[in-house]
């Protein structure tokens, strides 16, 4: 079992390389950010029109904002090590308590996402893969080709309109029913679902027409044996090979989906940590964000190394 | 006794080009039999004829009786039902052939199960006794990629005659596999004929038809020149096809061992080399004189390649030193490589690639073209990319190229081992006769002890590591 | 076709039954970070979960609300505040007047108008009133009161440190959910005494940041009542069999602001310029598709105190702005653009996008100064930037909307925005002493002849001086769903008074 | 005549045609959209805001009542331009530290490598948020956020094609001969990558262009009133049932773009 300890490092190793980049990153950058922080933070949390420079000044002798940046970094930093995010400084919450409640939005919208990448993309592909050049081969490549080439908010809206307005089938926005889960994780699936069709697809062709494939039939199973015998795992290593590349596209689409369907997950809450440069809800979603694409990747390794043996040594 | 195999008049061609003429063939149980020929002979189509497995582009006629079933060689569908029944077929490099995500066990089982139609767990228990009596017990619950080259050739032989069939065909059972390993593969194909099958053997190599013994058929341009029993066709062959055939086998070559060592090139002592941190050799000492030709041989693996490596001073000896004599351009140490493909630019064309080597080194064009004129290499070749010449033209391309750096030492790694015999020995004939002619030492490197043998006047022989 | 046959059938064999079971979803832009009153109060008091001691009717005057009533002392330093009788919070505690007081003393503590007001104390008078006392006489406190972050809450709502943990307060609702910064559900409280049982038990609010999304959750039955919309979903909405859409004026006002500190700007000509060369029919009729929208002075008709009828209305005229450029001495540059003394006539606004059609306006008014030669940048910023860049003078320009009825009197607002040294969100770089001690006087004064001749005097200084250049006063647009009954929309936005409506029959 | 056979050699499969001609369409409109069509990208009229398609404005007019097709065609010469610059910007240094480590090995591509896998230990475009978050609406900050992002792909994939082709027996051959780095770099590296550069430049222009829009979509995009598709887009989206051809022709050409760029590319390299 070398190669699961080997890949879990690699991610350990990632995971250590994403805590320093984004806690350096984001302090430095928002530090570089121009303007007041004691004023945006007075704005996120009285409104933009109440904001006055006294409401400024008691955020700013309350948070300890005066304090020299290097001072608030080695604090921040010291907290990170045991655990604490700190406090948001919009809403005064601990950000630990805040992320928690997201990442369960974030969570069940990108593992429905990646679940309707991982069954519906790979199962159109194969089939596809197993009649290459016909007719839903075609028109499948075709489709697939389509959606990737669809911005995601492009895709979001069209679902929105057509399934929300349209038909009116489901709702357009909202996150407290499983009804309100499906067009935010369509939009954010789909394109991924038509990769991993296509990779899907072209392995699905490579597993039929490799050696092990025509040897199976030689020794006298039927075709439809040999596939089931043969081409699922063979094409799952290709297809997770490839998700685990593409999974910045399901963490960079949350950002956008999220915002679109206002799902209440870490990608909203980040977009709104900038606008509002909540140095420590910016950290902690950045944080949480960049952690939950290494803890995907390391499950999209563990996958890969119970598909293909090979990688095991 | 009836046959298991018979194949008449078979006749295969693509766009009205014959590529097989008029093949019969008789294979009847116990008595193996084994077609002989070089590459583009015609001796796979005839047994993807048999199979029905030919490309669909490809025409053919004739009949083949398979078991007490006749049908039209055309008839590609015909055969399918006996694949696995009555047919049973070995792959070429067997490690390719099995999957590499499934273990060795459930691989045999599926010809248990699906072929013969037994219980899960019937299927189970009959394939752990396959592998049993392959002495193979222990790799049952293995993968492909952990079994050696002669145990996945076992496990692919058990996985074929698993559904039963009486008649195994084996095309190229030795391709990739050292001189060793051929034995052992012929053993296990001689085991398959006890067991009371019949077997259909294709290769291109002499000494597998020798020692499979049966009989032996030898093709030349899709037609059979002979046919008859393996010790008259092999010690008295009435083809000159035939003859040239076993002439061209190291064993039959002319004993003209280069001896004599001139002023040492070349000195490594002490030497040792690892490989991903492994031993490979060690305390390794070695002189090559001007004109030497020393073989270094052993089994796959043991580092035949990497002390040539090493010689040249692409690779850093783990311990010990190596010697060039003082005074000698880098570029006058040479090497030819088992794939000449390979050590070409692929997208250019050869004209080029040898015209800007020769400038490097200032010789004129006229220098290189008769060089290549002695080589035997017709000029119009040159205007292809690399992939587009034959293998033993290529690699005769690579000799002059090496030529134009004026080498005084040139290390061959096993340069003819994927060439057919006869163009290996003309290949190796024509190295020779540079190397006579201008005191070229060459480190040969090969498993094919006999070669080894006839050419090198010294050899070394490394260990499995 | 809109809904799978089955569910529709359901609907129209159990109508009473769906519909009392299901909650009336409530959809408004605003996030709900917290429970704290002075942040998000304003959530919990539209919702109705909590009451203020007074309330406002839709011309801005204070009406009862937890308060049955109050008076004013003859030196007008002290308000006694009765509290409603028999009025309970929400966990069943009776509401007393040290509780009152408590809450208010907290709200006071926190930022927020309470801060600003010239209290002096707040304390219990007997079980059932509250007295506040001011240093000086202070006109607009009721108004103070009304306001969101005076929410009177239950002590147990606060822990030591001062945080709200839970929202006990005294309203129709009680808080049953809270799901920030999304989404909060209340139930109907039914021990509330302030007026008749509310109809409808249970209400959601979501707040969706986009417009085209709230406007599609009208549009689709997926909310009952959602609030500011975007011009372009009101006028698709109109067409929608299941909604109705109400526009109204409200106290807001799109303005320009510009810092008078700046060589540019000093010169009042340059201002009325700038105001000149600002197309209010186009922006009105084209982008907020409401003609009657255009500014013609700073106060919208809606605050008839302050509005001056016969004020010279604020119209657009290029040519007579180019006149007014040249006598203040900027000539046409090779480019196009204006300059004087070799500097070209550049200015960066900037603005936000809290409100979407901010950007949009400024755009607009971008490419009519440009016409009359200046060239404006535009920067979408975060709208703190704007009392930043006030404060460390490096605002150049601002387009904002400013809300009269934040405190339900202007005369709050507008003593922060034209003070001594401006305001964050009023001018910069201006101040007219008449302005100041026509404020000052309005707080005091009570005399009603007085205060109205004072009030239009303001309003002229500003028409005529233009610290800050109105654009477009704003509508406030709600779309009602036609399952709702008896729904009055608050103009003031104070309240999105859903104790009173019922599901329609 | 080589490079011609070459060309031949490569093929083109249908998909490749319909890619390049997608791609060849947008590029011409970018160059000559804005010869062709007279007028400024950002002249409004408000009082013609989203009048429909009409002789004088033949895509119809925005919500600003500036004219579709005239922000569009200056639009295409945005994004091409911008989509070229980010794939120069980040091919040149990755193409460079990517031969360098690959020819270094060492330390040099230890070092090389970190700094390559800490910049993909986040997903891109959340670093280009961190970076455009420095000045949102400004161009320099989106180019520079773009090319840092997107430099390590150009490292990673050079690298380790480089590096399989400077360990193949063709440059060993070469090197013994006495060929000099140059040679090896022209005759048996460049060649050999060319294609995968073509792949690579081509996903990176998709790449980029689409992260343009999305980061207006979210509203640290380009500034307005630049024309810009995704901003176009964005900006009209409150409009999609009014003015549905204003709104669907930026999503329409973005779209065009990708694909074609995407089907030219053809497989994905990573």
């Amino acid at each position: 079992m070398g190669g699961v300890v080997r890949a879990l490092l690699r991610r350990a190793v990632q995971a250590v390389l994403v805590t320093v980049l984004v806690s350096g990153l984001c302090f430095t950058l928002v530090r570089l950010l121009p303007g007041d922080q004691a004023l945006r933070v007075a704005e996120g949390r009285y409104g933009y029109d109440r904001v006055t420079t006294a409401s400024a000044d008691a955020v700013r002798a309350e948070l300890g904002l005066d304090r020299p940046a290097a001072e608030q970094f080695m604090a921040w930093v010291a907290r990170l090590a045991q655990g604490d995010l700190g406090v948001s400084l919009v809403t005064g919450d601990r950000v630990v308590e805040e992320v928690a409640y997201q990442l369960g939005h974030t969570l069940l919208l990108s593992l429905a996402a990646l679940s309707l990448a991982l069954l519906a993309g790979p199962a159109l592909g194969l089939f596809a893969g197993l009649r290459p050049g016909g007719v839903l081969d075609q028109a499948g490549m075709v489709g697939a080709a389509a959606l990737r080439a669809l911005p995601v908010f492009a895709l979001g809206i069209g679902l929105m309109l057509l399934f929300g307005v349209t038909l009116g089938w489901l709702p357009v926005a909202g996150f407290h029913a499983t009804e309100n889960l499906v067009l935010p994780a369509l939009a954010l699936g789909l394109g991924l679902a038509a990769a991993s069709a296509r990779v899907a697809r072209d392995a699905t062709v490579a597993a039929t027409s490799a050696p092990f494939f025509g040897f199976a039939l030689l020794r006298g199973l039927t075709r439809a044996q040999a596939v089931r015998q043969h081409v699922p795992r063979n094409a799952a290593v290709p297809v997770l090979a490839y998700l685990g590349v593409n999974l910045a596209l399901l963490v960079e689409g949350v950002v956008v989906v999220e915002s679109l369907f206002g799902w209440p997950g870490i990608g909203h809450a980040l977009s709104h940590a900038i606008a509002a440069r909540d140095v420590p809800m910016l950290q902690g979603t950045a944080l949480s964000l960049g952690l939950i694409f290494v803890a995907l990747n390391a499950f999209t390794d563990l996958a890969i190394l119970a598909a293909d043996p090979r990688r095991r040594g | 006794m009836t046959p298991s195999l018979t194949i008449e008049d078979l006749r295969v061609s693509a766009g009205g080009v014959a590529l097989v003429r008029g093949v019969s063939i008789r294979v009847a149980p116990g008595v193996p039999l084994t077609i002989v020929g070089e590459t583009g002979s015609g001796k796979t189509l005839v047994a993807e004829a048999a199979m029905g497995t030919l490309a669909p582009e490809l025409v053919a006629s004739g009949r083949v009786v398979l078991g007490d079933a006749a049908s039209e060689a055309g008839d590609r569908a015909a055969r399918r039902h006996l694949w696995g029944r009555g047919i049973a077929m070995l792959p070429q490099e067997p490690w390719l052939a099995l999957d590499p995500t499934m273990r060795v066990l459930p691989q045999v089982a599926q010809g248990h199960r699906f072929v013969r139609g037994l219980s899960m767990a019937e299927a189970t228990a009959r394939a752990r006794e396959d592998l049993a009596a392959l002495g193979l017990s222990g790799a049952a619950t293995r993968f492909p990629h952990q079994l050696s080259g002669g145990m996945a050739q076992r496990v692919a032989v058990a996985a074929a005659r698993a559904g039963g069939a009486p008649l195994l065909l084996a095309d190229e059972p030795t391709k990739g596999l050292d001189s060793d390993l051929r034995s052992a593969v012929v053993a296990l194909l001689r085991g398959a004929l006890l067991a009371g099958g019949s077997l259909l053997c294709i290769t291109h190599d002499v000494a597998v038809a020798r020692a499979l013994g049966g009989e032996v058929m030898v093709m030349l341009d899709g037609e059979v020149v002979e046919h008859g029993p393996a010790e008259t066709v092999l010690t008295a062959p009435s083809h000159a096809y035939t003859r040239r055939l076993l002439a061209a086998e190291p064993e039959a070559w002319a004993n003209d061992a280069i001896p004599g060592a001139g002023e040492e090139l070349l000195s490594a002592t002490s030497l040792a080399a690892e490989r991903g941190g492994r031993r490979l050799f060690e305390a390794l000492d070695l002189a090559v004189g001007a004109g030497e030709w020393v073989a270094v041989t052993g089994p796959s693996g043991c580092g035949k390649t990497t002390l040539g490596n090493v010689l040249l001073g692409l690779l850093r000896p783990a311990a010990g030193q190596v010697r060039r004599r003082a005074g000698l351009a880098r570029t006058r140490y040479q090497k030819l490589y088992q794939d000449p493909v390979a050590t070409f630019a692929p997208r250019l064309d050869l004209r080029t690639a040898l015209a800007e080597a020769a400038a490097l080194h200032g010789v004129p064009w006229s220098q290189l073209a008769a060089m290549l004129a002695r080589l035997r290499v017709p000029d119009a070749l040159l205007d292809r990319r690399p992939d587009q010449v034959s293998g033993g033209e290529l690699q005769r391309i690579a000799i002059a190229r090496a030529l134009l750096a004026d080498p005084v030492f040139l290390f061959a790694d096993e340069p003819t081992s994927r060439l057919d015999p006869i163009t290996q020995q003309e290949t190796m004939a024509a190295l020779r006769e540079v190397s006579r002619e201008r005191g070229l030492a060459v480190l040969l490197v090969t498993h094919d002890q006999a070669m080894a043998r006839k050419v090198a006047g010294r050899q070394i022989a490394l260990r499995a590591a | 076709m809109r809904r799978p046959p089955l569910l529709l059938l359901a609907l129209t064999l159990w109508p009473g039954l769906t519909l009392a079971q299901q909650p009336l979803r409530v959809v408004a832009p605003f996030h709900v970070e917290s429970m704290e009153p002075s942040r998000d109060g304003f959530n919990f008091t539209r919702m109705r979960v909590a009451e203020t001691l007074v309330g406002a009717d839709d011309g801005g005057l204070p009406v009862p609300q937890l308060a049955s009533g109050w008076t004013l002392s003859d030196d007008r330093l002290t308000w006694r505040m009765t509290l409603r009788a028999g009025a309970t919070f929400h966990d069943g505690s009776p509401v007393t007047a040290e509780a009152v007081a408590a809450s208010l003393r907290r709200a006071r503590a926190q930022p927020g108008p309470l801060a600003n007001a010239p209290l002096t104390s707040i304390t219990a008078d007997g079980p059932g009133v509250v007295e506040l006392r001011t240093s000086a006489p202070f006109t607009p406190l009721l108004a103070f009161l009304a306001e969101s972050s005076s929410q009177i809450l239950a002590p147990g709502s606060w822990d030591e440190t001062g945080a709200v943990r839970r929202l006990i307060a005294t309203g129709p609702y009680r808080l049953v959910g809270f799901q920030p910064p999304f989404r909060f559900e209340v139930e109907r409280f039914e021990a509330w005494n302030g007026g008749p049982a509310p109809a409808i038990a249970r209400a959601v609010y979501e707040s969706v940041a986009r417009g085209e999304t709230r406007a599609l959750m009208a549009e689709s039955g997926r909310a009952d009542l959602v609030f500011t919309l975007d011009p372009a979903g009101t006028d698709r909405l109109r067409r929608s069999p299941r909604v109705e859409v109400r526009v109204m004026p409200i106290p807001r006002t799109q303005t320009l602001k510009l810092n008078a500190g700046l060589p540019q700007f000093s010169d009042l000509r340059t201002r009325q310029a700038v105001s000149l060369a600002i197309d209010r029919d186009g922006i009105a009729r084209g982008i907020l598709r409401s003609p009657a929208a255009a500014a013609t002075q700073l106060f919208p008709p809606t605050l008839a105190e302050w509005h001056v009828a016969g004020l010279a209305p604020l119209r657009r005229d290029p040519a007579a702005a180019r006149r007014l450029l040249a006598e203040a001495g900027w000539t046409s540059g090779p480019d196009g653009i204006l300059t004087r003394e070799g500097r070209p006539f550049r200015f960066t606004l900037r603005t936000f996008s809290t409100r979407p059609e901010l950007p949009v306006v400024a755009a607009a008014i971008q490419e009519s100064l440009r016409e009359v030669g200046i060239d404006m940048q535009v920067a979408v910023v975060v709208s703190s930037e704007i009392p930043a860049g006030h404060r460390d003078g490096t605002l150049e320009a601002a387009l904002m909307a400013r809300n009269f009825s934040l405190v339900p009197d202007p005369i709050g607002t507008l003593l922060a925005d034209f003070g001594p040294r401006g305001g964050d969100w009023g001018a910069m770089g201006w101040a007219s002493p008449e302005l100041i001690e026509i404020l000052a006087t309005l707080g005091r004064s009570t005399e009603a002849a007085e205060r109205a001749a004072l009030r239009g005097r303001a309003s002229t200084i500003l028409q005529a001086e233009l610290p800050v250049i109105p654009v477009v006063w704003y509508d406030h647009r709600v779309a009602i769903s036609r399952r709702l009954a008896n729904v009055s929309v608050d103009p003031l936005e104070l309240s999105y008074r859903i104790e009173a409506m019922r599901w329609a029959e | 005549m080589r490079g011609l056979r070459r060309i031949a050699a490569r093929g083109h499969s249908p998909a490749r045609l319909m890619g390049g001609t997608l791609v060849g369409l947008v590029v011409l409109m970018a160059i000559l959209g804005p010869l062709l069509v007279e007028g400024s990208p950002t002249r409004q009229d408000l009082s013609a805001v989203l009048d429909p398609p009409s002789a004088d404005a033949l895509l119809g007019r925005d919500h600003l009542g500036r004219s579709v097709l005239v922000r569009l065609v200056h639009a295409a010469r945005l994004s091409v331009s911008l989509g070229a610059a980010t794939v120069v910007a980040a091919a040149v240094p990755g193409i460079l530290l990517g031969l360098l480590a690959a020819w270094a090995g060492g330390w040099t591509d230890r070092v090389l490598s970190g700094l390559g896998d800490a910049v993909l230990a986040l997903p891109g475009l959340l670093l280009v948020l961190l970076v455009v978050a420095l000045a949102p609406g400004a161009f320099w900050p989106l180019f520079l956020g773009l090319s840092l992002a997107m430099w390590v792909e150009w490292f990673r994939v050079t690298r380790a094609a480089s590096g399989a082709l400077l360990a193949s027996p063709a440059v060993e051959a070469a090197r013994l001969l006495g060929f000099g780095p140059w040679h090896v770099l022209r005759r048996h590296v460049l060649p050999e990558m060319a294609p995968l550069f073509g792949t690579l430049a081509a996903f990176g222009f998709a790449g980029a262009v689409l992260a343009v829009g999305a980061l207006g979509f979210i509203g640290i995009g380009l500034r307005p009133p630049t024309a810009e598709w995704g901003l176009m887009m964005v900006e009209l989206l409150p409009h999609y049932d009014e003015a549905p051809l204003a709104m669907l022709a930026p999503a329409l050409c973005l779209f065009a773009l990708v694909l074609g760029l995407q089907l030219l590319a053809g497989r994905d390299p990573r």
